[in-house]
């Protein structure tokens, strides 16, 4: 199997704390790939350190063996790679279908814009054709012209997985993408997840909600204390010694049953 | 009604102000960091208008001056020259102190026709305004002459100067420099300041590094007394220290500091100066600030006696009436002479001393 | 009255100018620039500078564009690593410190006394029609200036910018160059009030450091902030009426017939009460920006 | 030389009140105050006038600052409480429109003439090659003394840990349960009483007069920039710094360049000399000098 995003030694510390120590996986296309762990366990830096948003102090990133650990946050999206945030904020003065617009960052050149033209007529067109079709696909069609500030927490998650499929990207990241989203929608969540997948978008999912993770990932990666301590399918997690240890060790023994 | 009412009030007004009387224009810097020196300008003015009233007003009604902030800049001055050109339709405007000011204020006046007299400008760029613009003050090159002369005839060879860092003291360190230097002397220190400073005390002692014969400024309102306060702070005032305008620097010195300074200052030994003086100290209750204020005064006077004259308010005819006027008129400020440029060719000077809490002539 | 309203016009359109400038980076692209006048100061001092060096005048403002724009790009280069609150007060550095460069020039730039008779665009008009000449170039400038910002906020760009103003985080994550907008936003910002320099220098004939106060750079600010930021008819709103009430309070004066003692402090304290009254009852602004809903 | 040094602590003295309750109050209302110079102007006519009309120079010091602190609560009920929630440029234009009403309330109240304290004149100390005036001995120890108190109050005592919390995270001081309005009160208060102080000790040498507050503006911005705003303390050591430049501008010799015996920067540049320091400053560390990730490893 061909590999997306290969990850290899990544290390990061702040302030002499080490956060992750010598993180590798890698993630095939199309591939639905969980990561887990407790909290402190260095998730959300993991995401931040392959997104762009916190350079690494070691190792190796690379997207379609293109090395991203160098770059920013808006060269890495242009490579393909779209993410969300644990707590999507959203502008107050925009409507949610104009952030889905611009989602889009296609022909946004000064001059482009001002002068206008036919081209840019075209990609206009294009970008609320593919905004329109998203937002019914994220059943918020009903909140179009709503400031995208105002929407739920819920609402929020899925707005921002619409902005990040905008970019057409070849992975996506999404980080906890369930919290706070109401139970009915988590289902269609999935099965509108899994249809990326089928299109050939990688995913790498963070969550805390091991049902989600059961029915969505075909395999997970278990960070713990900044280490990769197993890589398995969701059905191994209950069995494998080194994820009980993780877990026992912490605070998070519901989580575990959940997952059992 | 309340708004009709008070439009047909201020028709009223304007109606008064352009049918029984003739009203002139100041621009002066009423807010700003020259505000001071725009006070004293006001005082003048006051005093003017209140002398020509008590003695019957002018073409048989009171004269009144319509007086205006500049806000001590340029785009303000000329906000106030167009409402006093466009509404209250004065023929002449007084002002302003900064040549940074007056400048744009006199070129638009002179462009609208109207008369600028320039009381309190001293740059001699303010010479090439134009034909209707008339100038009280000597420019920089009468008193930097003077005080350069005088300096170096009380044997001063090595001069520091301060000034402040704008306008006017750029103009008059270039004019004083080059009289000093022309005369046989150096500026061995010079040091434009940065006005409204809460200290001096170093660059007074970068001055004093270079020993001078005697400390030569022109300073006014906060930025003289804290200047003067801190050279004697510092043992600096122990050396000769030498004001040009000398009242206007010491105007707000403790007189303990202020004594034994020497100076010069516009002539007031005249009639109508020590009258100007008289009168300013018993309206006030203080003594003159600044000769700012005597030259205002003598703006008012000389657009008055132009337009007894010229028997009219009419811009061109009081243009005509200062061209002969300009000549022999003589003020409280003493004899203006002006030149074939419309500026002042003589003023005289006094030699001053600050002894025993006033000044007196040396 | 009919020349001291033209008067205002004029200067409210030259304002305007100013004010539309700072909005592309203040109102669309949410940048603290409390250094604004800097980019006006260039554009007039172009002018003046152009003058003495004997240019044409079309030459000068050319070249007062190109300095600000090359001005906006070391003060963008400046904000790729600053915070925008630290980033503000760095523009008012720069501002500062080009006032007092130009004022400590005496032999290039006239020192503190400016330099003076400088050309305006319609010399060539006769002495009479000119404040009504300049009052429509005015209007024509700040109309066309509208019209391409109302065009530029509709435009993909201006979204961006909104996005990057609201969220920069998200606008980052989601492919754009944060810096580069902002360049590109300055840029554009420069060249705007830069012209409006050169208008402002050819109106009033004459630029001096006074031209490049800190206070001149709150003024806009203030336009900008009582109309409604982000939205170009609430800008020009708001530069009308603070324009209008710098103006018109001494009128208001001569109505209630005060003597000469409260001149300044009367017309400073009106304004300040003016001003203030107007955030306190809309403090969003008159017009605010409103959510663009599209078809 | 020591009187250089010397110089500049009185120069930083000068700055180091005003610019400290410029920092602890952008700490929390997070909008550079444009009005707080002008609390500074008038504590400055508020104690003169007082010692003029009699009251002993303490009590006159004491009450400026007093009156100065409850003018900024006012204001902060008035004005800020409401503009503060439209973002930082609203609440900055609505600080520079009171800023202009104060500035005319002196104007009108007293004129544009400088008002000295009514105080005897006493020749200066000379200590070797240092000459210190009493009134600047004065100003410098009164600051030095309200600098350790203000340390102390912020550091030591529970009011000023809720100070420094709630001007770092405020939701978690209110989840913590801090009354944060009563805090951003006693800030205000606090913030404006030492400007008020700050501007009534500057008097005594440069008198009080209209234009005070507008002339420190400038300064008193780049020296709480420079400390980290909302870092109290960097503050004071950034009118430290200012100072420092200014001094070295005006009496580095660089004659040596020029081949002459003795060249200077010409003075007209001190201003420009603040300035470049805090650009420099900001290029090398973004946060300002003294930033929080300092005073947490």
């Amino acid at each position: 199997m061909s590999t997306l995003l290969t990850v290899t030694g990544v290390t990061k510390a702040f302030a002499g704390n080490a956060v992750l120590q010598g993180v590798d996986f890698a993630i095939g296309p199309g591939e639905i790939v969980g990561v887990i762990g407790p909290n402190g366990s260095g998730k959300s830096t993991l995401l931040n350190a392959i997104s762009g948003f916190t350079p690494v102090d070691a190792g190796r990133i690379e997207l379609g063996g293109a090395p991203l650990q160098r770059l920013a946050p808006h060269r890495i999206h242009g490579l393909g790679l779209a993410r969300t945030f644990q707590l999507p904020a959203m502008p107050e003065k925009m409507t949610v279908f104009e952030v889905l617009l611009a989602a889009d960052n296609r022909r946004h050149g000064f001059w482009a814009s001002l002068c206008g033209g036919a081209e840019q007529r075209a990609q206009e067109a294009a970008s609320r054709a593919l905004a329109t079709q998203w937002l019914g696909e994220l059943l918020l069609t009903g909140v179009r012209d709503t400031p995208a500030a105002a929407l739920s927490g819920g609402q929020k998650k899925l707005l921002s997985v619409g902005c990040a499929l905008m970019g057409n990207p070849r992975l996506l990241m999404l980080d906890e993408p369930t919290a706070g989203v109401h139970p009915n929608l988590r289902r269609d969540m999935v099965a509108m997840l899994q249809g990326l997948a089928a299109r050939g978008i990688a995913l790498l999912i963070v969550e805390h909600d091991m049902h989600f993770i059961g029915e969505l990932c075909q395999r997970c990666i278990v960070l713990d204390r900044g280490r990769v301590v197993a890589q398995c399918t969701p059905a191994q997690l209950s069995q494998h010694p080194q994820v009980l240890q993780a877990y026992l060790g912490s605070e998070h023994p519901v989580v575990l049953e959940a997952a059992v | 009604m309340r708004i009709r009412f008070g439009i047909t009030l201020a028709i009223a007004l304007a109606m008064a102000n352009t049918a029984h009387a003739v009203t002139l224009g100041a621009v002066l810097p009423l807010s700003g960091s020259s505000a001071s020196i725009g006070e004293d300008q006001r005082r003048g003015i006051d005093m003017a208008v209140a002398d020509i009233n008590a003695k019957g007003g002018l073409l048989g009604a009171p004269l009144a001056v319509k007086i205006e902030d500049s806000a001590d800049g340029a785009t303000g001055a000329l906000d106030a020259a167009t409402k006093l050109h466009s509404i209250d339709k004065v023929p002449v405007v007084l002002g302003e102190y900064s040549s940074s000011v007056s400048i744009p204020l006199g070129q638009y006046l002179v462009k609208q026709g109207m008369v600028h007299l320039n009381i309190g400008s001293s740059s001699p760029a303010i010479r090439q305004i134009g034909a209707s613009s008339f100038s009280l003050i000597g420019l920089d090159d009468l008193s930097a002459q003077f005080a350069a002369k005088d300096i170096l005839g009380l044997g001063y060879r090595k001069v520091a100067f301060i000034a402040p860092n704008g306008a006017y003291g750029q103009g008059i360190d270039g004019q004083f420099k080059k009289y000093l230097q022309a005369g046989g002397g150096s500026v061995v220190a010079e040091v434009l300041y940065t006005p409204g400073q809460s200290s001096y005390r170093r660059e007074l002692q970068q001055m004093q590094r270079s020993q001078p014969d005697v400390y030569v400024y022109s300073a006014y309102g906060q930025e003289a007394a804290v200047i003067n306060r801190e050279s004697f702070e510092l043992g600096i005032s122990k050396t000769p220290w030498y004001g040009i305008y000398l009242s206007m620097c010491t105007a707000d010195t403790p007189a303990q500091i202020a004594n034994g300074q020497i100076g010069m200052e516009v002539a007031s030994l005249g009639s109508a100066g020590q009258a100007f003086a008289a009168e300013y100290q018993k309206r006030y209750g203080f003594a003159m600030k600044s000769s700012y204020s005597s030259y205002a005064y003598d703006g008012v006077m000389l657009a008055a006696a132009a337009i007894a004259q010229a028997k009219s308010a009419d811009p061109a005819k009081v243009i005509a009436a200062l061209d002969q006027l300009g000549a022999s008129f003589a003020g409280a400020t003493g004899k203006l002479a002006l030149d074939a440029d419309r500026q002042r060719t003589e003023q005289p000077y006094d030699k001053l001393a600050y002894e025993g809490g006033s000044l007196h002539a040396r | 009255m009919f020349d001291f309203c033209l008067h205002v016009l004029t200067l409210a359109c030259l304002y305007g100018l100013m004010a539309l400038a700072l909005n592309l980076q203040a109102g669309y692209a949410g940048l603290l620039n409390f250094g604004h006048i800097a980019f006006v100061g260039v554009g007039a001092y172009a002018v003046g500078i152009g003058r003495l060096a004997g240019w044409p005048l079309p030459l000068s403002m050319l070249a007062g564009v190109a300095c600000a724009m090359l001005l906006g790009v070391a003060v963008a280069r400046l904000g790729r690593n600053l915070a925008s609150d630290y980033w503000g007060i760095a523009t008012l550095a720069v501002a500062e410190i080009v006032r007092i460069v130009v004022l400590n020039q005496s032999g290039m730039a006239g020192g503190a006394q400016g330099i003076s008779a400088l050309p305006g665009p319609l010399d060539a008009l006769p002495e009479t029609a000119q404040p009504l000449a300049f009052a429509v170039l005015g209007l024509f400038a700040v109309a066309l200036a509208a019209w391409l910002s109302a065009r530029l906020a509709a435009s993909r760009f201006g979204r961006a910018l909104r996005l990057l103003r609201e969220q920069p985080a998200l606008a980052s994550c989601l492919g754009y160059d944060l810096g580069r907008l902002k360049r590109s936003a300055t840029l554009a910002s420069a060249a705007v009030a830069a012209l409006a320099g050169s208008l402002l220098a050819g109106y009033t004939h004459f630029v001096s450091p006074d031209y490049l106060l800190a206070a001149q750079t709150f003024l806009v600010w203030s336009m900008l902030m009582i109309g409604g930021a982000g939205r170009v008819a609430g800008v020009l709103l708001g530069t009308v009426l603070v324009q209008g009430v710098y103006s018109f309070v001494p009128l208001a004066r001569d109505l209630l017939g005060l003597g000469s003692e409260t001149v300044g402090a009367l017309r400073l304290g009106l304004i300040g009460a003016i001003l203030l009254l107007c955030l306190l009852w809309r403090s969003a602004g008159l017009l605010p920006e409103r959510l663009r809903t599209l078809p | 030389m020591l009187q250089f040094l010397f110089d500049t602590l009185s120069r930083s003295s000068d700055l180091a009140l005003i610019a400290l309750g410029l920092s602890l109050v952008y700490g929390l209302a997070k909008f550079p105050n444009i009005a707080h110079v002008q609390y500074a102007m008038l504590g400055a006519f508020a104690s003169v006038v007082l010692q003029r009309a009699g009251t002993p120079l303490a009590l006159a010091l004491g009450m400026a600052s007093l009156l100065a602190g409850s003018l900024a609560v006012l204001c902060n009920l008035w004005v800020f409480s409401r503009l503060r929630r439209q973002g930082p440029a609203i609440a900055m234009i609505g600080s520079l429109a009171l800023a202009m009403i104060l500035v005319a309330a002196a104007l009108a109240g007293h004129g544009a003439s400088p008002l000295a304290y009514r105080l005897p004149l006493s020749a200066p100390w000379v200590l070797g090659p240092l000459f210190v005036a009493p009134n600047q001995a004065l100003a410098m120890g009164v600051t030095l003394a309200v600098l350790l108190a203000c340390t102390w109050l912020l550091l030591g005592t529970r009011q000023g840990r809720a100070m420094r919390a709630l001007a770092c995270n405020p939701p978690l001081a209110a989840a913590a349960g801090l009354d944060a309005e009563r805090i951003i009160h006693a800030v205000h208060f606090l913030g404006a009483a030492l400007a008020g102080l700050g501007g009534a000790l500057l008097a005594l040498n440069t008198g009080a007069y209209v234009n005070l507050g507008n002339d420190l503006l400038l300064p008193i911005f780049a020296a709480a920039i420079l400390g980290g705003l909302g870092n109290p303390l960097g503050a004071v050591f950034g009118g430290l710094l200012i100072a420092l430049a200014e001094t070295l501008v005006t009496n580095l010799n660089i004659g040596w360049l020029y081949g002459q015996p003795m060249a200077f920067v010409p003075a007209g540049y001190i201003g420009a000399a603040s300035f470049v320091i805090l650009l420099l400053a900001l290029l090398l560390r973004p946060y300002g000098l003294f930033d929080r990730e300092v005073r947490r490893v």
